[in-house]
């Protein structure tokens, strides 16, 4: 099962990690910006089980590593889409553009 | 009396301190405060004189403050050259202020006036007392200060505000050199004490570069005192004091204590061949050119201011051709019939209310006691023969002439021609002819002011008998118990010396006749014969106006620059670091632009700059 | 009693400050003269220690030590402990010029009857400047002395920022943050010597310092360390003394502060930079200073000159003044550019009497600014007739400045001078240029005031009021004290001087 | 691992965290059962009297030794007991502010803005207890997690909201990005507990991947700087400050921070401490091959921080870059790896702590009576309420680092780790002495507004509990400015330091 080197599922990971950055930083829609820093999380799953399974001293703990990472992102989403409602009741609008009414 | 000698200058300074406490007084009695101090003065520094012309002296010196090893000291000292002095100043004080007791009569601060005199007195007498360099030169000028306070006595007069400050900053120039030498003489002697520093000179612990250098410092010093070229400026714009400062201060005593400070540095003097010649051609140009200048002048005083001058110059002169001797004797005859001079001026004044001659003339008979003696002071200082002028300048020419210095002999002759000659023209043009001013009430002045008249116009005319070549040279004897080894005691130049000296004072006067008198010269003949030299000469060969064109200026501009730097350059720099904060305080609120996802943006692009350098600068793949 | 003198007199000035906190702010006339009985019980305190003050002994006296703070730092070789304590002591340098600050606070606090508004805060800032100075003159480690340099500008901030002139807050700005990059330059110094040797306490310092070269190196202190730290201490200093060209920011101050904070300020403020060029510049790092000297020199010159000139052209007397001090500063730095005995005494006599002649100047000036309302040279003149008093004491100052015979003027720049003839002495010619040019600016600014013609506007003022005669004629006296009778101060200085000296080598 | 093991440790060692875990749930299930317009006054008084409890337990637990459950995972160590003190004090304070925040738009929310507070600080005092990534990321998620929700507790308020969006967005972003490091630094080592992570580090074969070592490193204190607000992460802070409440802007400035720094201690110092340098540059550390680097993040956070300050006219941004600016002062310390970092920075923070909450006491009395965070609202103050003013003032001179306040020593500590070691960092000294300048400019600036300016305003009526925490807080920095040996000798009396790299094996666990 070892045929898939590691640096592949680093380079997978790294390679949604910035996607997922991509996102968060230009995507216009707040949700798909919520969305994006999931993308990024998980991208660093896929780095932490790959490393647990793969790495000079594989170890179990990457696994478990990657449960709480995604309890937590789960926890992140929900906060995040939390405010982002409250911010739409009151400005009727999900477009990151316009909240800039702090600055400088 | 010796031992008492330091209440000399104390009695003038009581006197100061009593008048600036009742300065307010009204009471015009006030000034016999003055008087019977400075009078107890004159008695003390009689006394002294007296004590060293038995051959006595005395030496009192306490330390002042510790330095390191070193002790500058402080005390006083009574040698037959300062004793002198004392008796001189102690006694012109006296007069002075007796005179001014009439002379200032109801001016409104009449009582600061006897101050500042008693403060003048004080000083003048301490710098004559001083043992040393140093106190010398903190006398030297707490002098100056009298001076100033009095050529400003009439604050609200322009003019007066400006001599004052010229008076203070010109002299200021000269005492910085006088510092200068006094300092590289402690460092080269190791003591401001004259004994110490004469004896180190007499071993030869300096080298003859030094000895040249600290005494022509040291001659700055007294060039600008006693008003010589190039520093002479300050001295005729002194006028605008009182008349009797004149007499006292610019005439007497402080521009003379240049002339004593030589005097009392001689044996550094007499160990450079350079700096004696120095002074003595310093002297010899600023006779002529000072006599030169009062020619023309129109103002009573300051045709004296410039024959002062003048004849300080000829002091300087006698000195720096090693006639010490004819120096300190035309020193003390010139403060007696200088001090007339100016006192009768004084008193002509006070009676006319102008000092323009030209508004004068045929006082002689109003003025019948005033007009004698300065004719006495007249004929004194032009050299007559039998009046003390003639046989100290007599000396000072029979001492040129043996140093060999011919040319600043015939030069000082030339002087002696013009002196006699605008002396004259100033007694013409006063005193005899008709009147060309309104003369309203001239009257005679108050017995308080002719009496010390009287007493001036005695020693102008015995003054000369302390040293002469036909009843004996009591000075001389007397000069040579100091410390100055005189080196041409008894000269005895050409026998016809004496007798050109008296034939062009005999000249100048005919020609002031001539001129002045009688008419039969055309008073603008040497106008129109030399328009330019006369216009030159008019305009006091333009030394003010060269000096601020040069250094006036020169100073002025330098120091708008230094304003235009300071308001430019360093604050410019200062706006600079300020303006490049804000500039990077506006770049870091313009980047924090509101957009969420830019900071994002920025935190990364960080980052990834961050491991870029890191990985470039890191070595980690080379 | 005597073993926490010292410390009483450091903080004496808070006894006004507790006392102050209990009188209502509009009991205007008790706060007036608390301020000033506040300030008179520091001077009496200071009398006190100076009765108990050994003239002849070159010991550090009155000593006080307590532990303080102390870091444990592990290093290689062990726990290191890095204490630090209060250490607080006088030796004849630091004992005069507490006296001068416990006296030049009275006048200044006599002074401070011009002030218009908010007496209560005016006094306790003062209180508390006056706790700052004395207390920088009494540390004897560098982390106090940095926290009492520190204390002063706060104060100061406040007094030149709330009770000063027209534009007093660009002023308070300017002050702040000079001062504040001195003592950053300070701060970096001290900390660095203390992590190098462990120790803030002066006498340790320079032991630790002159020390052989090889032992130095051990701990990391090499000849180019000791020659940076004395550079930055330099300049730190500089800022305070100050230096052209770090000088616009006294300028400034001089001219918007109140006159009797500029007292102060120019009194004794300025001195703190002398003080520590010489404590810590000439007396830990004697050789470097030494190398230096010549550098020292040359700027003590420049200052000389560059203030004389710019204070020729000055049109306010403020300025003038301002300048001046800028150009007596510069004598201090000759006077230590000589390294011998004569340049130091005469620095600090410099400093003592530049004190006492600023003083009583801006003294002065803020008497006339009150009643003329203006401090410009051409809105003046005559009024020498209507105040004869105020001319009269504005001349001798004017005097003392230039360095008349009679007055301590005279006696600093004579030594000081004296001082470099020695070593520099074509510099020292070039300096005494500064001579002349101080007789002609001091005059121009006084004669313009005093005499010419009056104007009609001055024909309401009045002279001196009797309580300000009192400041005016007690520095007159001081000044001329010290000028007739110099030993009285050399001699108080003489011992610790000559610790540095022996430093030196001088 | 079976029950024995479970019940075998010494769970008192977690007795404050359980006091604020379980005063947290009380105040949830209370803050439900309770009418909505019942006062939520007793809850602030619960949960301040739980946190003392917790603080009490903390000091308590003083003399224990070094002890460690759950493999490490949890470790009762010098540094969690001394940096817990810190952010139970600062929470405190945060509570009595927060009950006497006045404003309608907060008051629905009131009860959860109590058990949101202890919430993130049991998530904060996870992070100072832990020694393992998991466990770490852990209270760190709970910290920020709470703080989101927190910033936006003004529901009706749209700059409240956006202050919460901006922090979710950029901390998530924060947050993937020190997650993606952890895992480059579990992959390299294989381990999450710190400790073996630092066994492994001296592993041979490690050497080949330096440089991923070192990209690791980076990112991961790059992500954890997010925290502290430090560049490059640190543009969310003023947004997100001006638009929090105070008390949370209060909260977010201090105990937030406080906690970015224990996690960044605990983290980067057990790490990388030993980590070995990269191949081809020899006899170093990596820890010092990095300096360099982070020491610019330092200076670039100083003068941001300081320089952008200058331009604010809104005193809570002002506040904001200000903290950012104290955050890199703070790194200095942390980046010289003087052995005196954990004093200075515990000492500094503490100093931090009071001055911080001191003036935020003042800014939301002043903030919410005037209804404006313009600079204005200090106009004139010391007429008005001198008792204000002046202990503003203190707080200010303090956080500029004047002398006889607690920021002073704390600075001229930080100088001391940064000047201690050979060779001595004088040019970060230098950038922070002059950055502290430019400090001087704004901070002056408000006391010139508070002297210098008058005012017609009214007096400000401060509340009995502010009126406690400006007190306590200004006599603390003056306190610890004249007498800073109490603290310090505190420090050096009760905690070793050298527990913090003191390994406890756990008997015959963790095998593979």
């Amino acid at each position: 099962m070892s045929s898939v080197p590691l640096t592949a599922y680093l380079m997978l990971a790294l390679i949604l990690f910035c996607i997922g950055l991509f996102g968060a930083l230009t995507k216009r829609n707040a949700v798909i910006v919520l969305i994006s820093i999931e993308l990024m999380l998980n991208a660093v799953n896929i780095n932490l089980v790959a490393f647990a399974k793969y790495s000079l001293n594989p170890g179990l703990t990457g696994q478990v590593f990657s449960l709480f990472t995604i309890t937590v992102a789960a926890a992140e989403a929900a906060v995040g889409l939390a405010i982002l409602i409250a911010l739409y009741r009151n400005r009727q609008t999900v477009n990151v553009d316009e909240m800039d009414t702090m600055k400088r | 009396m010796l031992q008492m000698s330091w209440l000399i200058p104390l009695f003038p300074l009581l006197s100061f301190i009593l008048l600036v406490v009742f300065r307010k007084s009204s009471n015009e009695n006030t000034a016999w405060i003055g008087v019977l101090l400075t009078g107890a003065s004159f008695v003390l520094s009689f006394g002294a004189w007296l004590a060293v012309w038995q051959g006595d002296g005395i030496k009192v010196e306490g330390t002042w403050f510790q330095l390191g090893e070193r002790a500058i000291t402080m005390g006083y000292e009574v040698n037959p050259l300062n004793a002198l002095m004392l008796v001189i100043v102690s006694l012109v004080s006296l007069l002075v202020h007796l005179y001014s007791k009439g002379y200032m009569h109801g001016d409104e601060r009449f009582s600061v006036f006897f101050a500042y005199l008693g403060l003048f007195s004080f000083a003048m007498l301490g710098l004559v007392l001083s043992p040393n360099l140093l106190q010398l030169y903190m006398f030297w000028e707490l002098v100056g200060l009298g001076s100033f306070l009095l050529i400003g006595f009439y604050y609200f007069k322009p003019e007066a505000k400006a001599a004052a400050k010229k008076a203070f900053v010109m002299t200021r120039i000269g005492d910085v050199g006088l510092f200068i030498g006094m300092v590289l003489l402690f460092w080269q002697v190791g003591s401001f004490e004259y004994d110490e520093i004469f004896s180190a000179i007499k071993n030869g612990e300096l080298s003859q570069s030094m000895l040249t250098l600290t005494a022509i410092c040291i001659f700055v010093g007294a060039i600008g005192k006693s008003g010589q070229l190039p520093l002479h400026t300050w001295l005729p714009d002194a006028m605008e004091g009182p008349t009797p400062v004149s007499a006292l201060i610019h005439a007497a005593t402080m521009v003379a204590a240049g002339v004593y400070l030589v005097a009392a540095m001689y044996p550094l003097f007499q160990a450079s061949e350079t700096a004696l010649t120095v002074v003595a051609v310093v002297g010899g140009v600023t006779a002529i050119f000072a006599a030169s200048i009062g020619l023309m002048q129109k103002d009573i005083k300051r045709v004296l201011a410039y024959s002062t001058v003048s004849q300080l110059g000829y002091m300087m002169l006698a000195l720096g051709a090693s006639g010490y001797v004819a120096g300190i004797f035309h020193l003390t005859t010139h403060a007696f019939f200088k001090a007339l001079l100016f006192l009768a001026a004084g008193s002509v004044i006070h009676a006319v209310h102008t000092q323009n001659i030209e508004e004068m003339g045929g006082l002689w008979k109003k003025l019948n006691i005033t007009g004698p003696l300065f004719l006495i002071g007249a004929l004194a200082i032009s050299g007559i023969p039998l009046l003390s002028g003639f046989f100290s300048k007599d000396e000072i020419l029979m001492s040129t002439y043996a140093d060999g210095k011919y040319g600043l002999f015939w030069i000082a002759v030339i002087a002696a021609f013009m002196t006699a000659f605008y002396m004259f023209r100033l007694f013409f043009l006063v005193f005899t002819g008709k009147p060309r001013g309104s003369q309203k009430g001239v009257h005679e002045s108050p017995s308080v002011m002719t009496l010390p008249m009287i007493v001036l116009g005695v020693l102008a005319v015995v003054a000369g008998y302390l040293n002469t070549p036909w009843f004996g040279t009591f000075l001389t004897d007397y000069l040579s118990q100091g410390p100055v080894e005189l080196l041409h005691a008894d000269h005895h130049g050409p026998v016809w010396i004496p007798f050109v000296a008296t034939a062009v004072a005999l000249l100048g006067i005919g020609l002031a006749y001539m001129i002045y008198q009688k008419g039969s010269v055309s008073r603008d003949w040497l106008t129109r014969t030399f328009p330019g030299l006369s216009h030159v000469i008019y305009n006091k060969w333009f030394v003010d106006e060269g000096y601020d064109r040069t250094v006036v200026k020169g100073t002025t501009g330098l120091s708008w620059l230094g304003v235009w730097f300071d308001k430019y350059v360093i604050e410019g720099l200062v706006a600079g670091v300020v303006s490049g904060v804000q500039a990077l305080s506006r770049l870091g609120s313009e980047m924090q632009n509101g957009q969420v996802q830019s900071y994002g943006t920025f935190a990364i692009f960080g980052l990834v700059l961050l491991l870029l350098i890191a990985a470039l600068s890191g070595g980690y793949f080379s | 009693m005597s073993t926490w003198l010292l410390s009483i007199l450091i903080f004496s000035p808070m006894l006004g400050v507790l006392v102050l906190a209990f009188v209502p702010s509009h009991d205007e006339k008790s706060i007036k003269w608390l301020g000033i009985l506040g300030t008179l019980f520091p001077l009496g305190t200071a009398l006190i220690t100076l009765s108990a003050f050994d003239m002849s002994s070159d010991k550090l006296q009155l000593a006080e030590t307590y532990r303080w703070i102390s870091y444990e730092v592990f290093q290689s070789k062990g726990e290191v402990s890095y204490p630090i304590f209060y250490e607080v002591g006088v030796n004849g340098l630091s004992m005069v010029l507490i006296l001068l600050t416990a006296v030049v606070s009275v006048l200044a606090a006599v002074a401070s009857f011009s002030i218009k508004k908010n007496w209560k805060s005016y006094f306790i800032l003062f209180f508390l400047l006056e706790m700052g100075m004395l207390g920088v003159f009494a540390a004897q480690n560098l982390f106090l002395f940095f926290i009492f340099f520190e204390i002063t500008l706060i104060p100061m901030f406040f007094l030149i920022g709330r009770w000063g002139y027209v534009e007093r807050e660009k002023a308070a700005y300017s002050f702040l943050i000079y001062n504040g990059v001195g003592s950053a330059i300070l701060l970096i110094a001290f900390v660095s010597m203390f992590m190098k040797t462990g120790t803030m306490n002066f006498e340790k310092l320079t032991e630790t310092f002159s020390l052989p070269q090889e032992e130095l190196n051990a701990v990391f202190i090499t000849d180019g360390y000791m020659m940076g730290m004395l550079i930055a201490l330099l300049i730190a200093f500089a800022v305070k003394l100050p230096v052209v060209p770090l000088h616009s920011w006294m300028v400034s101050v001089h001219v918007q502060a109140p006159p009797a904070i500029v007292m102060i300020h120019s009194g004794i403020l300025l001195k703190i930079g002398a003080y520590g060029l010489i404590t810590f510049g000439a007396g830990m790092f004697p050789e470097e200073f030494r190398s230096l000297a010549f550098v020292i020199g040359l700027f003590g010159v420049i200052n000389l000159l560059y203030g004389a000139f710019l204070a020729l052209t000055q049109t306010d007397v403020k300025r003038v003044l301002a300048y001046s001090s800028v150009s007596h500063m510069g004598i201090v730095l000759i006077g230590l550019a000589a390294l011998n005995e004569a340049g130091i005494t005469g620095a600090v006599f410099q400093v003592v009497s530049h004190g006492l002649i600023s003083a009583l100047l801006f003294f002065l000036v803020g008497a006339l600014y009150e009643r003329a309302g203006t401090s410009e040279l051409n809105d003046l003149g005559g009024l020498a007739k209507r105040m004869p008093i105020l001319a009269g004491v504005l001349l001798a100052g004017g005097l003392a400045s230039l360095g008349l015979p009679g007055m301590s003027g005279f006696i600093s720049e004579f030594m000081a001078f004296l001082g470099l003839f020695e070593k520099m002495p074509i510099l020292a010619a070039v300096g005494t240029l500064g001579l002349i040019l101080t007789a002609v600016y001091v005059l121009r600014a006084v004669l313009a005031i005093t005499f010419g013609t009056e104007k009609e506007q001055h024909e309401t003022y009045t002279d001196l009021t009797s309580a300000e005669r009192v400041p005016a004629f007690v520095l007159l006296a001081a000044i001329m004290f010290i000028g007739i009778y110099p030993a009285w101060l050399s001699d108080m200085l003489r011992p610790a001087l000559d610790v540095i000296l022996l430093g030196l080598g001088g | 691992m079976d029950l024995d093991t479970l019940l075998s440790y010494k769970w008192g060692v977690m007795a404050p965290e359980f006091i604020i875990l379980g005063v947290a749930t009380l105040l949830s299930v209370l803050d439900l059962f309770m009418k909505k317009e019942a006062s939520r006054k007793p809850l602030a008084w619960l949960a301040g009297a739980g946190i003392i409890a917790a603080l009490v337990s903390v000091f308590l637990q003083l003399d224990q030794e070094v002890t460690s459950i759950l493999y490490d995972t949890y470790r009762l160590d010098f540094f969690s007991k001394a940096f817990k003190i810190l952010l139970l004090l600062g929470t405190l304070l945060v509570i009595v502010l927060a009950s006497s925040y006045k404003k309608e738009e907060i008051d629905e929310n009131r009860g959860e803005f109590y058990y949101l507070l202890l919430a993130a600080l049991l998530g904060a005092m996870m992070m100072a207890s832990s020694a393992d990534m998991i466990t770490l990321f852990v209270g760190l998620e709970l910290l920020s997690l709470s703080s989101y929700i927190m910033a936006g507790l003004e529901r009706r308020n749209k700059r409240s909201n956006e202050a919460a969006f901006k922090y979710v967005v950029s901390g998530g972003i924060a947050t993937a990005i020190t997650l993606f490091g952890m895992s480059y630094v579990f992959g390299l080592t294989g381990e999450t507990n710190l400790f073996l992570i630092v066994q492994n580090m001296q592993d041979e074969e490690l050497l080949k991947h330096g440089f991923l070592l070192v990209f690791a490193f980076f990112i991961t204190f790059v992500g954890l700087t997010f925290k502290i607000a430090a560049a490059p992460l640190h543009m969310w802070a003023p947004d997100v400050y001006e638009g929090a409440p105070v008390p949370v802007t209060a909260f977010l400035s201090v105990v937030s921070k406080t906690a970015g720094f224990v996690i960044l201690i605990r983290f980067i110092i057990i790490t990388f401490i030993s980590a070995p340098a990269a191949p081809n540059i020899d006899g170093e550390v990596m820890l010092l091959q990095v300096q360099p680097y982070v020491m610019a993040l330092a200076a670039v956070t100083m003068v941001i921080g300081n320089v952008t300050a200058l331009r604010q006219r809104n005193i809570k941004r002002m506040f904001a870059y200000s903290s950012i600016a104290q955050a890199g002062y703070l790194l200095v310390p942390f980046v010289s790896n003087s052995s005196l970092l954990f004093e200075l920075i515990w000492f500094y923070l503490l100093a931090y702590l009071f001055m911080n909450i001191g003036a935020f006491t003042i800014i939301q009395l002043l903030t919410t009576q005037a209804g404006s965070n313009d600079i204005s609202v200090f106009r004139g103050l010391f007429k008005r309420s001198p008792w204000l003013a002046l202990p503003m003032t203190l707080f200010l001179l303090s956080l500029a680092g004047i002398p006889v306040t607690a920021g002073f020593v704390g600075k001229f500590g930080i100088f001391m780790g940064a000047l201690g070691l050979e060779p001595a960092h004088y040019w970060l000294a230098a950038v922070m002495m002059l950055t502290t300048l430019i400090s001087y400019v704004y901070y002056f600036n408000v006391i010139a507004v508070m002297f210098f300016r008058d005012d017609e305003g009214r007096k400000i009526s401060v509340p009995g509990g502010m009126a406690t925490v400006l007190a306590f807080c200004a006599a603390s920095t003056l306190i610890l400015g004249v007498m800073p040996g109490l603290a310090l000798d505190f420090f050096y009396g009760n905690f070793d330091i050298n527990e913090f790299f003191m390994r406890i094996e756990e008997v015959g666990t963790h095998t593979h």
